[in-house]
C-alpha cells in the first residue's frame, strides 16, 4: 500500500466518523463539529487523487489542490454561520437544542 | 511508511475522540489538535498550499471560533442526556457509516491506473500566466471562475450571519467590545503579535505567485489579526452599516467581476486574461480580493451586531 | 565543514527530542496543575529550541534562519498566554493546587 | 541525514501524542489545552524537520502559521474562559 492509498482509506474512514457523529450527536454544536470531520475526510480523497496524479515536476496534480482550498473557505463559512444560528438560537430560547416541541429541557 | 502509518493513527485517534469525548469543551480541543495533524498530512502527500490553509482555516480560524462558541453554550451540556437516541438506533447508524467508510475505502483502493491527471497541463501552460505556483495558476487563471463565485459565497455567508440579528440592533456593532485590560498579557501579546502577523500574512500573499502561499492563506492569517484586536480591545468592531466596511467587503468581488467582463473586450471570454499583461491582471484582482476575504472572515467570526451604535 | 555541523545537528536534534521526551513524561505524570505547566514550559522552550538550532546549522541563508528564530519566539509567546491563564484558574479554584 | 531527520519528527511525533492522553484525561479544561498546547509545539517542530528532511521548504511557512495562530487559539480560549465565569457567575 503506498502512502497516498493510506492517507485515502483514512479519510474514508473519517467520512464514516463524521458521518456517525451527525447522525447520534443531539447537540448541535457536535453536529457541527462532526460535519467538519467529514469534510475533512473529503478534501483528503482529493488529496490523494491529486497525490497519484503527480507528474511533470510537480508533487501533486494541482487541480484537485485548488478544489481543496476552495472547499476549505466555503466550509469554514458554512461552519460560522452554523455558529452564529446556533448561538442565536441559544440567546432566544435559553437553550441549545433542536427539539422543537415545548417540554423543559 | 512508519511515519505515516503512525501519523494516520494519531489522525483517527484524535477524531474518534473528538465524536466520542462527553465533553463539548474536550471534543473542541479535539477537533483543534485535528486540524493541526491534518496539516501535517497535507505536507506528507505533498500539498503545501493546502497545509497552509488548513493549518490557518481549518485549525487555528475554525478552532478559535468553535472554542469561543463552547464557552458560551458551556451551560447547556446537560439536556443532551435525555436526548441521546436509543441503542438501536445508534448500532443502526454505525452499520450504516461503517459501510460507507467501506465503500469509499473500496473506490480508494480500485482508482485506476495510471491516475488521470491535469498536472502535464497545468505546468504546460504555466508560463502563459506569468505565474511560478501552479495552485494559484489554477485559482486564478485556469478556473478563476470558481474563485470568483466562492468570494461572492463568503459575502452570501457573512449577510446570512448579519441577518441574524435582532432588528433593533441592525447596524450596530458585532462582538461585546472588550476593554483593555492594560498590562495584561493578552494585551501585551496582542500590541506585540498583530503587526508581526500582518507582515506575515502579506508575505504568504505574496510568495503564493512563485511558491506555496497565496490569497486565501495570507487573507486568513490578516482576518486573526484583526480577530485577535478586536477581541482583546486594541480596536473596536466595526459598524456593519459602515460604509468603509462595505466598500473593503465588496471591492475583491467587485474588481474580479469588472476584469472578468473586461476579459469579452480584451481577449474574448469572460475572465480571459491578455496574455502579455496576464500576471500584472492576475495582482490586480488579487490584492483587493484578499483585503475583501480577511474582512469577511474576520466579521464571519465576529458574528451578528448586539450591539447598538454608540 | 558540512560533516561537523550535520554532527551539531544531530546532537541539538536529539537534545530536543528528549526535551521533548520529558515534557510529555511530566504532563502525564505529575501531579497537579502548577507543575505539569512547569513540564510543559520546558518541552516548549528547550525541545523546540534545540531542534530549531539544530536546524540554524542547516540553514540556507540569512532569511531562512531568521523565520526559524521567529518561529520560536511566536511558540514562547503562545506558550506565555496558556501558562498565565494555568496560573490563573489554578489561583481562582484552589482545586488543582 | 534526511532519514535520521524523518526518525526524529517520528519520535516526536509519538511523545507529544502521548501527551494526548492528557486530553483524555482532563481533569479540567486548563490540563486539555495544555496538551493541545505541547501538540501545536510538537507539530510545529515536526514540520520543521519535515522541511529539511523532504526537501519540501514551504513546511516552514506552514509551521510559522501554526506558531502564530497558537497564540490565537490560545487567546480566544482565555477569552471563553472569562466569558463563560462571567455568564456562570
Amino acid at each position: 500500500m503506498s502512502d497516498a492509498t493510506l492517507y485515502g482509506v483514512l479519510g474514508a474512514v473519517l467520512v464514516g466518523l463524521g458521518l456517525f457523529g451527525l447522525i447520534v450527536h443531539p447537540q448541535p454544536l457536535r453536529k457541527i463539529l462532526a460535519f467538519n470531520l467529514i469534510g475533512g475526510g473529503v478534501f483528503l480523497l482529493f488529496g490523494v487523487v491529486a497525490r497519484r496524479g503527480a507528474s511533470a515536476g510537480l508533487g501533486g496534480d494541482p487541480v484537485p489542490q485548488a478544489l481543496v482550498i476552495t472547499g476549505l473557505v466555503v466550509a469554514f463559512a458554512a461552519t460560522a454561520l452554523a455558529v452564529a444560528l446556533l448561538l442565536r438560537l441559544f440567546q432566544e430560547t435559553g437553550r441549545a437544542t433542536l427539539r422543537s416541541d415545548d417540554s423543559p429541557p | 511508511m512508519a511515519f505515516d502509518i503512525g501519523l494516520a493513527t494519531l489522525v483517527l485517534g484524535v477524531a474518534a475522540w473528538t465524536i466520542a469525548a462527553r465533553d463539548t469543551f474536550a471534543a473542541v480541543i479535539g477537533f483543534v489538535a485535528f486540524g493541526l495533524l491534518l496539516a501535517l498530512v497535507w505536507v506528507r502527500v505533498a500539498a503545501p498550499d493546502v497545509a497552509l490553509a488548513e493549518a490557518a482555516l481549518g485549525s487555528g480560524l475554525t478552532g478559535g471560533l468553535l472554542l469561543s462558541a463552547s464557552s458560551r453554550l458551556a451551560h447547556t451540556n446537560g439536556s443532551a442526556v435525555i436526548e441521546k437516541p436509543s441503542a438501536i438506533m445508534r448500532l443502526a447508524a454505525a452499520l450504516f457509516c461503517t459501510l460507507m467508510s467501506a465503500a469509499l475505502a473500496a473506490i480508494v483502493l480500485l482508482l485506476p491506473e495510471p491516475a488521470p491527471t491535469l498536472a502535464p497541463q497545468a505546468a504546460a501552460n504555466l508560463a502563459a500566466t506569468g505565474l511560478g505556483n501552479p495552485v494559484t495558476a489554477v485559482l486564478m487563471a485556469y478556473r478563476a471562475i470558481d474563485t470568483l463565485l466562492e468570494v461572492v459565497v463568503l459575502l452570501l455567508a457573512l449577510a446570512g450571519t448579519w441577518s441574524l440579528a435582532p432588528d433593533h440592533l441592525w447596524g450596530g456593532l458585532p462582538g461585546r467590545g472588550d476593554p483593555v485590560d492594560r498590562g495584561g498579557v493578552l494585551t501585551f501579546d496582542a500590541q506585540l503579535l498583530v503587526p508581526i502577523g500582518i507582515l506575515v500574512g502579506i508575505h504568504i500573499f505574496w510568495v503564493g505567485s512563485v511558491a506555496p502561499g497565496g490569497e486565501f492563506q495570507g487573507a486568513t492569517i490578516l482576518a486573526a489579526m484583526w480577530i485577535l484586536a478586536m477581541m482583546t480591545g486594541l480596536v473596536d468592531a466595526p459598524g456593519v452599516s459602515g460604509r468603509w466596511l462595505r466598500l473593503a467587503l465588496v471591492v475583491g468581488p467587485a474588481v474580479f467581476l469588472a476584469i472578468g467582463l473586461a476579459g469579452f473586450a480584451l481577449a474574448g471570454a469572460f475572465l480571459a486574461y491578455p496574455e502579455s499583461h496576464a500576471k500584472l491582471v492576475i495582482l490586480t484582482i488579487e490584492v483587493p480580493v484578499t483585503l475583501s476575504i480577511a474582512a469577511t472572515l474576520a466579521l464571519l467570526v465576529a458574528g451578528p451586531p448586539n450591539r447598538a451604535l454608540k | 565543514m558540512s560533516f561537523a555541523l550535520d554532527v551539531l545537528t544531530i546532537l541539538a536534534v536529539l537534545t530536543g527530542s528528549f526535551f521533548f521526551l520529558a515534557g510529555t513524561v511530566g504532563l502525564l505524570r505529575f501531579p497537579d496543575s502548577l507543575s505539569r505547566l512547569h513540564a510543559l514550559t520546558k518541552a516548549d522552550n528547550l525541545g523546540l529550541g534545540f531542534v530549531i538550532l539544530g536546524l540554524l546549522f542547516q540553514a540556507e541563508g540569512l532569511f531562512a534562519a531568521l523565520k526559524l528564530v521567529g518561529i520560536w519566539l511566536f511558540a514562547l509567546l503562545a506558550g506565555a498566554t496558556v501558562a498565565q491563564l494555568i496560573a490563573r484558574t489554578a489561583r481562582m479554584s484552589g482545586s488543582t493546587m | 541525514m534526511a532519514d535520521f531527520l524523518l526518525a526524529a519528527a517520528g519520535f516526536v511525533l509519538a511523545t507529544v501524542a502521548l501527551g494526548l492522553v492528557r486530553i483524555l484525561r482532563g481533569p479540567n479544561d486548563a490540563d486539555r489545552m495544555m496538551a493541545a498546547q505541547l501538540l501545536g509545539t510538537g507539530g510545529i517542530a515536526v514540520l520543521l524537520l519535515l522541511a529539511r528532511a523532504m526537501g519540501m521548504p514551504a513546511a516552514v511557512d506552514v509551521a510559522l502559521i501554526l506558531a502564530l495562530l497558537a497564540a490565537f487559539v490560545s487567546a480566544a480560549f482565555v477569552k471563553g474562559v472569562d466569558r463563560s465565569e462571567m455568564d456562570g457567575a
